[in-house]
């Protein structure tokens, strides 16, 4: 953790990260005005500090700022469960193949292979179209689209420290692969893991919003900032705003799990670490 | 005996630190010596003494940041190499003085054919085209001793074994008939047989040659079967210098004779015990004040502690001098006390 | 100037599936058929039926039909069109190995007799008011017997008897007609050659005409039609459609299975508003005959519920027992069909009188899928209409409707549409549909809310074309540029 | 060289096969069929035209059924007929195919361009407030959504002429310059994000390799720091890197769907998600198909690239 | 046939031990072209109470041999007897309880801890696995006051116990493996190299402890290294290894004194002796070539490219590892292979 605070690159990122929880937080207990409340007397203003429309208001007449506010939330529930689950059973996935080898490893990795070859927004519009239209359904798609990618990175992982001779040692003390699994290699392939997930939450923010972008993802009139956007396709070369803040929102906190990722790898990058 | 001979590099008075984030190390302070032509000049010490450093600061090839020189000069041919300017600096390594590292595997280019990396260095500095620098290739590699050169030449790294790959890697450092090569632990990632092998070859291109080598090792045996002088470093500092034979029969720093006394010989009689010297070499970045010895050292005086020993010169028995930094052996000498 | 050619390009948003005009059902390729085929009688730009290939008609009692044809129609191969290329077509379409859409159209034909060389006979097994008007459409258009032996169908060729004929087609590029100079209305058309230029985005549409590579395109997006409007260079043709814009019931379900809920859901509706924001004020609020048939359609004021009455509709609520208003679910789709936008706009609108709409937005497929399955609550739609009304209203709202996926039963407008279909005078019908139209409004198995425009976006210098409301291009014949 | 091609594409054999297994049943699971969409919400359809219909949707079939006569067909080269518009499909797929291609190479090479000196310049700059800039306005590009960006291209560069394709594709062959005009923004669109991923790589792999002994040894021979970084160091950090950018390539297909979407283009990413709208099997399934080969088959030109360079690799060819 | 040693059962025998690595091909199903022989027939015994050495080159298979021994490594054939008993032939069930019998200490010290673990936690692994297995029963507390101990024994500052592997030096590590090692009371402990990775005044601290160890707990060692000089002041009996299959056994002082086989007699003479006019006197012996790879199709003798005095039969007859005199085996052609035991060419 001091590491972390040490590293600029990951402390702006986890900074960032943690403004938007804020917001999310507050949104919980106000916002500026209505998100869903639509009117028709003020359809698409710019942005104004007269009207309070800080960031305009969208084709309905909604105030941007506060859906922007609102979506933070969906978001972020998005990115953090899909991550956590494509992170989980892909771990799981990875370590199994990695540490048993042989033909579970070899049909496992094919099996990522194969879902490798889709493109991850092509797969994950499939998982939508199959499930329909659904916040959760959402968090599905993303995490099935994350499988194979954490099962590589720990299976790597495992592949890397199955062969140390601590494992080794704890065979020989009389471990069965189960305690060697959960004592030595889960909790030693977490970093890697934890760093992957950190670039898969900027990932997810991403597809989410590429999916609502597509009319697949989050429904309307909830807002989350993809189908702000999609919404504002329509309208935007005639009230620009409608775009712009939306996806200044996404890449802000893409941003901030990116940099929280890149810091975090180089806290755990070797090179780095091992100067005494 | 060595003394008559001409002095082909001399280190004088070097420092190298590197900026880490636990503070500064001190890797090389004050470290001096000079290397005669012909000679083979030993430098020992345990890991992280500061051995590499030391041959890394000679050709300038500390990584920086985080390294630094200092302070110093390293004289070769009369000319001050830490105030070479980039030019003169190329010209030098790889002409005068070349390097050999220590792990064969990782030391050549995996993309590059052997012959390409050799010529590489004859077309820079004996400015042949690349035909006659691949026909000495060749030659070369014929003279340390690979067989069916002609064919290996045309082969990439991978496709040679350790041995090879430092008998590639010696072939490369004598091209330009260097005055010092620098040989860091050359065979310290081989095998014994091979061990054998290579330090052979380099003992013969060295008097074949007369060329001078810094042999950097922490093997005491390959000291003693290869060395003229020796200089044995600890915590950045050479803390005994001398020839080679009157070192192993009386050293005179206490941690040469614990380093001599730890190490298990074929030769000597089953013993029950093996001495050990206590303690773990100290941490470079947060020394001391006096001698980096001082805690592990059974003879340490209260001055140790607290004042770092000046050089002592003494003679070696056999018409040579031998150099210690050791409290003890000042107050004996000179009777230079605090 | 003369002798130069004079070259239309249109640029369309879909490519043309085929050319069959029996086969044919995507809106791109109907456009490519208005000009390449003509029927017995086709619509004018009010949407009243008015003679094409048949000069004109007699309907000796509301099963007959009988059809006096133009002398000297050549098809594009140079054969002359006869009663014998009449039966054969019809035939075609009724033939159910064709898989004619218009089969439904015309399926109430009993009988086809030749009476001439430019005579022809139609019985009908049962009155069907909508007989002619099903007669209009592309899907019955009069093919070449000939042509249509030689080639086994029309799909890629073109041998009708239209203004245009098919020069070069280039898949998912472009498509040029030359002018028929054997055209058999004299002097038409103005033009000698009409490029079709496939692109998909409306924007770039836009972008065509205004960079001039495009002379005219429809255009659907509302918004793109709004910066069309801001630029005074081009001109923008805009007239209600025939599509209605509905918001449906399934009235089986509770709680609408009341007609009092439905009352008070379509009191809070605004259909003004909806137009403004949904479609940004590029639609016509209509009622249950699509407004544009302007010799059908009542005007709004005469229709009960009509008009947003809130404090009526929360009455109405609390007598149907949801004095604190209820929650259902709309089930709409992210596309220009799904009325997405006129979905929130409902959900909002239906706040006021303390009803909670919840929004099913699913993907288009899925949608289609629910429709099908009549399994929805209420549904947005993009209903295809029609400018006369047995045809539209009979198979939407009649119990026995093809598609009255609100399963909607009511004596009352059964008997008015089975009253209306058997009349064929105009002057019998209107009193008939009038009535209808009020019982529809007032029983609201359906809210009715807007047709959306039809909008044809060109440059300064294209003179003389018409709009008819469903998209036609029929009027490129007396087109000029 | 040749042995190792023909083994790695028949490698590639059982990767496809799984695809098509995946993709024939996954669009099988949508809900609503090819046949619903068919008809819409306005085609009535009698009983016995229905019936044909059914056959003809292959809806009175089993699904592994059909799988193994599409597959027959398949390996015939035949992808079938398109259930929407009757059309085979392989031609509609092929006519689409270049836009797609040319899409893809352009982002890729874009990226490189871009990531490459980056990250290099960011590995060999020893100021770190440099590095980190640098660093940072890579995590920028990455950050930012590929639609998103498209569509403030879209409002910025709507007055241009000719720099926003909006639906009207020049081919390459027909205009190269157009072409490349017209792709230009859509391409930087979907490359931004991957050229800051080769950035980051080439940056790792930079560092990675100025630690490495063998440009130790080269320095000591004396070579010029130029010839130092260009034939020693360079070299051996791109190879990672080519294998990064071959395994991205998905991530630049599935870019190419959003971005057709936004600027109209006619590729294949929007024919295939107008397909999985419309429920067009065979449509979805060759698209697919395609997609996953053009995947696979850059891997493998990177895994040549990386063995025509790499001698350790060629070797193992040998052995094989 | 009994040698000098009196001991009337080996606490180990390893009798012809082969471990095979199958040389696999194929995409999508592997086929095995061919075997890597790590382990090919190699017999030796070690006593209670004994430290017998294994030297040989890089890659000649000693940790391999280590492994099939401690049971870590299939054997693709052979037998390896702990006093007496097959364990290979046991249920894995019944072999945990076994496995407390022999420990290894393993070679390189950073990566035999696991880095996410204190050294008290490591050491007290054994104890805990063995205690969840129900083969064991030691309260919390118990095993507090063994691990303690063993830091004790082990010359660990109690103080260490809560610090992780990264806190320690090398040397410091080692010990704590050493301490695991014995956690279990072993009867045998393998050491793989146990001071190849340090330095040589650490190596020392490590010898030592490990030989008070043995004469403190009786224990029996199975001491691998590439060091001869190591080998030779730490073990009685030195086993040699030569790719995969043993060249000689015999007591180290009779190994150094007069070593039979060519290779041994190289090894010997490539090991420096940090004595410069002994060092400087000795005569080389200097092998041609390298070691060849073990995945080769073999036949005949395995050192016979390098061997200065190889003959025609050894190009196509593998000796048998043979007993030239009491206590001293040898595998070489010079020796007089079939009965003629007492051949001494020196
Ligand atoms: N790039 C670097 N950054 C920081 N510290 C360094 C760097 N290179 C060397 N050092 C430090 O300098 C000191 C001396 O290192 P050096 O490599 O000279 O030791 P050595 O005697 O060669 O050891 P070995 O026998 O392990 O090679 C060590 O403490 C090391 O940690
Ligand atoms: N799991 C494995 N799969 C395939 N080959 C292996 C495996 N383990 C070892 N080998 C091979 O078996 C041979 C013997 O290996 P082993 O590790 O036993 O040698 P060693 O004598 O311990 O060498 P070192 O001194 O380098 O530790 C080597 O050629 C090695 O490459
Ligand atoms: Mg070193
Ligand atoms: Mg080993």
């Amino acid at each position: 953790m001091s590491r972390l605070l040490k590293n600029p690159i990951a402390l702006v990122g986890l900074i960032i990260i943690l403004l938007y929880v804020l917001i999310t937080a507050v949104s919980q207990f106000w916002l500026p005005f209505d998100p869903l409340q639509m009117d028709v007397a003020h359809i698409m203003e710019p942005p104004s500090f007269k009207t309070g429309h800080l960031f305009g208001t969208d084709e309905f007449g909604r105030d941007i700022l506060t859906r922007i506010m609102k979506g933070a939330g969906v978001s972020l529930l998005i990115a953090i469960s899909a991550t956590l689950i494509g992170a989980t059973i892909g771990t799981f996935m990875g370590v199994w193949a990695g540490f048993l080898g042989g033909a579970w490893d070899h049909w496992i990795m094919r099996l990522a292979d194969v879902l490798f070859s889709f493109p991850s927004l092509l797969l994950a519009i499939f998982v939508m179209a199959i499930l329909g239209e659904k916040t959760y359904n959402v968090i599905i798609a993303i995490s099935i689209v994350y499988i194979p990618q954490f099962a590589r990175v720990s299976r790597g992982a495992v592949l890397a420290i199955k062969n140390n001779e601590f494992v080794r040692a704890a065979f020989s003390s009389g471990a069965d692969r189960r305690f060697v699994l959960s004592r030595h290699l889960l909790p030693n392939i977490m970093m890697p893991v934890i760093v992957q997930s950190s670039l898969s939450l900027s990932v997810a923010i991403l597809l989410e919003s590429a999916l609502s972008f597509l009319g697949l993802g989050v429904q309307p009139p909830n807002p989350s900032w993809g189908n702000m956007l999609s919404g504002a396709r329509k309208v935007m070369l005639l009230a620009p705003w409608t775009a712009l803040y939306p996806g200044l929102a996404i890449m802000g906190l893409v941003l901030g799990f990116n940099l929280l990722g890149d810091g975090l790898r180089d806290i755990l990058d070797p090179r780095l670490r091992n100067i005494k | 005996m060595f003394d008559k001979k001409e002095t082909v590099l001399s280190v004088r008075n070097l420092g190298t630190r590197f900026m880490t984030s636990s503070g500064t190390v001190k890797a090389v302070d004050g470290v001096s010596f000079d290397v005669h032509k012909g000679e083979i000049f030993g430098i020992v010490g345990e890991s992280g003494s500061g051995k590499s450093v030391t041959n890394l600061s000679i050709l300038r090839l500390i990584p920086s940041p985080p390294g630094k020189i200092v302070e110093g000069q390293i004289i070769l041919k009369g000319k001050n190499l830490l105030e070479a300017n980039e030019n003169e600096l190329q010209m030098i390594r790889g002409g005068n003085v070349s390097m050999i590292f220590q792990d064969p595997m990782t030391s050549l280019n995996p993309l590059l054919k052997v012959s390409v990396q050799i010529a590489e260095v004859l077309e820079l500095h004996h400015g042949l085209s690349r035909k006659e620098a691949e026909k000495k290739v060749v030659e070369l590699l014929k003279a340390v001793g690979i067989p069916d050169a002609e064919r290996r030449a045309q082969e990439y790294p991978h496709q040679f074994s350790g041995g090879m790959r430092q008998r590639v890697m010696i072939a490369m450092a004598i091209g330009c008939n260097p005055d010092v090569l620098i040989a860091d632990e050359p065979t310290t990632a081989l095998d014994v047989t091979i061990q054998a092998q290579i330090l052979d070859l380099i003992r013969r291109l060295s008097d074949s040659r007369t060329m001078s080598v810094i042999l950097i090792t922490h093997d005491l045996g390959v000291v003693a079967g290869m060395c003229d002088t020796v200089a044995v470093m600890y915590a950045g500092r050479i803390v005994e210098q001398s020839a080679v034979d009157p070192l192993f029969r009386e050293p005179r720093h206490p941690y040469t004779q614990g380093l001599l006394a730890s190490v298990p010989r074929l030769d000597s009689a089953w013993s029950e015990r093996l001495y050990s010297i206590p303690g773990a070499p100290p941490n470079l970045a947060d020394l001391p004040a006096g001698c980096a010895f001082a805690p592990r050292c059974a003879y340490a005086l209260p001055v140790c502690r607290n004042a770092y020993p000046p050089l002592t010169e003494m003679d070696d028995g056999q018409g040579g001098k031998r150099l210690v930094r050791c409290w003890l052996h000042t107050s004996e000498n000179s009777g230079e006390q605090q | 100037a003369a002798g130069e050619e004079k070259v239309l390009t249109i640029g369309v948003d879909q490519e043309a599936v085929g050319l069959d005009p029996h086969i044919v059902t995507s809106f791109s390729s109907h456009r490519r058929v208005d000009l390449l085929y003509n029927k017995l009688v086709r619509h004018d730009e009010n949407l009243k039926i008015v003679p094409d290939l048949a000069e004109s008609w007699e309907i000796p009692d509301n099963q007959t039909y009988i059809f006096n044809l133009r002398k000297g129609v050549k098809f594009h191969d140079g054969t002359e069109m006869t009663a014998k290329d009449v039966e054969f077509s019809l035939n075609r379409v009724l033939d159910p190995k064709t898989a004619s859409p218009g089969r439904s159209y015309i399926s109430t034909i009993k009988s086809i007799e030749v009476l001439g060389t430019y005579k022809v006979k139609v019985v009908l097994s049962a009155p069907l008011a909508s007989f002619l008007e099903g007669l209009a459409s592309n899907n019955c258009a009069i093919v070449s017997k000939a042509a249509v032996e030689k080639y086994g169908n029309l799909q890629k060729v073109a041998v009708g008897t239209g203004a245009f004929m098919l020069k070069e087609w280039i898949p998912d590029n472009s498509m040029t007609l030359v002018k028929n100079p054997e055209y058999f209305e004299k002097g038409l058309p103005y033009l000698d050659k009409i490029i079709f230029r496939v692109i998909p985005e409306q924007a770039s549409l836009l972008a065509g005409i205004k960079a001039g590579t495009l002379d005219m395109a429809q255009i659907n997006d509302a918004s793109t039609v709004l910066l069309a409007k801001r630029d005074t260079s081009i001109a923008v043709m805009q007239k209600p459609g025939i599509n209605v814009r509905t918001f449906g019931f399934n009235t089986t379900r509770k709680p609408f299975d009341d007609v009092r809920v439905r009352q008070a859901l379509s009191l809070a509706i605004d259909r003004n508003e909806i137009v403004t924001v949904a479609e940004f004020g590029m639609a016509q609020p209509t009622g249950p005959i699509p407004a544009g048939a302007t010799q059908w359609a009542l005007p709004l004021n005469k229709l009960p519920n009509f008009t947003p009455d809130y404090a009526k509709a929360k009455a109405l609520l609390a007598e149907a027992g949801f004095p604190n208003g209820f929650t259902f679910k709309i089930v709409t789709a992210n596309s220009f069909e799904g009325g997405l936008s006129v979905a929130q706009v409902v959900q909002n609108q239906l706040k006021k009188i303390g009803v909670n709409a919840e929004l099913e937005v699913v993907e288009w497929g899925m949608y289609i899928d629910r429709w099908v399955k009549r399994d929805f609550d209420s549904m947005v739609e993009l209903r295809g209409g029609s400018g006369e009304p047995d045809r539209f209203l009979y198979r939407t709202i009649h119990s026995t409707g093809g598609v009255n996926n609100f399963l909607f039963k009511d004596a009352d407008v059964d008997r008015l549409l089975d009253k209306g279909r058997v009349l064929t005078s105009y002057a019998e019908r209107k009193p008939v549909y009038d009535e209808l139209q009020i019982v529809l409004a007032q029983k609201a198995p359906i809210i009715f809310l807007y047709c959306p425009f039809e909008t044809h976006v060109m440059t300064k210098q294209v003179k003389g074309f018409k709009q008819v409301g469903y998209g036609s291009l029929y009027y490129l014949i007396q087109t000029q540029k | 060289m040749g042995r190792y091609i023909f083994r790695r594409l028949i490698s590639l054999i059982p990767v496809l096969l799984g695809v098509s297994i995946i993709v024939f049943f996954l669009v099988r699971l949508i809900p609503g069929s090819a046949l619903q969409m068919y008809l819409g919400t306005q085609v009535e359809a009698t009983p016995e035209q229905m019936e044909e219909l059914r056959r003809i949707f292959g809806e009175d079939r089993p699904v592994p059924v059909l799988y193994v006569e599409w597959l027959g067909r398949l390996l015939q080269g035949d992808l079938g007929y398109s259930l929407r518009t009757g059309r085979e499909v392989l031609p509609d797929i092929l006519q689409r195919l270049p836009l797609s291609m040319e899409l893809t190479f352009y982002a890729l090479f874009l990226s490189l361009i871009i990531g490459i000196p980056l990250g290099i310049l960011s590995a060999l700059k020893h100021d770190p407030a440099t590095d980190v800039a640098i660093r940072i306005t890579g995590l920028l590009g990455l950050s930012l959504p590929q639609f998103w960006l498209a569509s403030l291209m879209v409002i910025a560069f709507s007055g241009f002429r000719g720099w926003i394709p909006m639906g009207n594709y020049i081919g390459f062959l027909k205009s190269p310059l157009e072409n490349l005009r017209m792709l230009f923004l859509p391409s930087l669109a979907i490359g931004i994000g991957l050229a800051a991923v080769i950035m980051r790589y080439t940056r790792n792999s930079m560092l990675e390799v100025m630690q490495m002994d063998y440009i130790r040894t080269a320095q000591a021979k004396g070579l010029a720091k130029r010839v130092v970084i260009v034939r020693h160091a360079l070299r051996n950090a791109i190879l990672p890197v080519i294998t990064v950018a071959g395994f991205n390539t998905g991530y630049l297909l599935g870019g190419a769907i959003v971005i057709e979407e936004v600027f109209a283009l006619p590729g294949m990413g929007r024919l295939a998600l107008y397909a999985i709208y419309q429920r067009d099997y065979s449509l979805i399934q060759g698209i697919v198909l395609i997609i996953a080969t053009m995947f696979v088959l850059v891997n493998l030109i990177t895994d040549l690239i990386y063995a025509a360079v790499d001698p350790r690799i060629r070797l193992d060819t040998k052995e094989g | 046939m009994n040698s000098a040693n009196t001991t009337p059962q080996p606490l180990l025998e390893v009798k012809n031990l082969k471990v095979y690595f199958p040389i696999e091909k194929g995409i999508i199903v592997r086929k095995r072209i061919g075997w890597l022989k790590a382990v090919d027939d190699v017999s030796f015994a070690v006593n209670e109470g004994e430290a017998v050495g294994l030297v040989g080159e890089s890659g000649c298979g000693k940790s391999t041999t280590a492994l099939a021994i401690a049971h870590l490594q299939k054997i693709t054939d052979g037998h390896i007897l702990f006093e007496g008993r097959d364990l290979s032939a046991m249920p894995a069930g019944k072999l945990y309880a076994e496995r407390r019998n022999f420990q290894m200490v393993f070679q390189d010290p950073y990566s035999s801890l696991d880095p996410r673990m204190t050294a008290f936690d490591t050491i007290a692994e054994p104890l805990r696995i063995q205690v969840r297995r129900g083969t064991m029963a030691l309260s919390e507390a118990e095993i507090r006051d063994k691990v303690l101990d063993l830091m004790d024994k082990a010359g660990l500052s109690r103080t260490f116990s809560n610090r992780y592997p990264h806190e320690f030096s090398g040397g410091q590590r080692q010990r704590i493996g050493i301490a695991r090692a014995l956690a279990l009371s072993p009867k045998l402990v393998i050491a793989d190299e146990p001071v190849s990775a340090l330095d040589v005044s650490i190596q020392s601290q490590i010898l030592n402890l490990m030989k008070d160890l043995q004469n403190e707990l009786g224990l029996t060692y199975l001491f691998i290294a590439h060091n001869l000089a190591v080998v030779e002041y730490f073990c009685r009996r030195i086993v040699v290894m030569y790719l995969g299959t043993i060249a000689e056994i015999a007591p180290s002082e009779m190994l150094y004194s007069e070593p039979l086989h060519p290779y041994t007699q190289a090894l010997l003479s490539a090991v420096p002796i940090p004595d410069p006019p002994r060092e400087r006197q000795r005569s080389r012996i200097l092998l041609k070539g390298d070691v060849p790879s073990p995945s080769a199709e073999r036949q005949g003798c395995p050192f016979k490219e390098r061997c200065a005095s190889a003959m025609a039969i050894c190009a196509t007859q593998r000796p048998d590892l043979l007993e030239a005199r009491p206590g001293h085996q040898v595998a070489c052609h010079l020796y007089g292979q079939k009965g003629n035991t007492d051949g001494n060419h020196h």
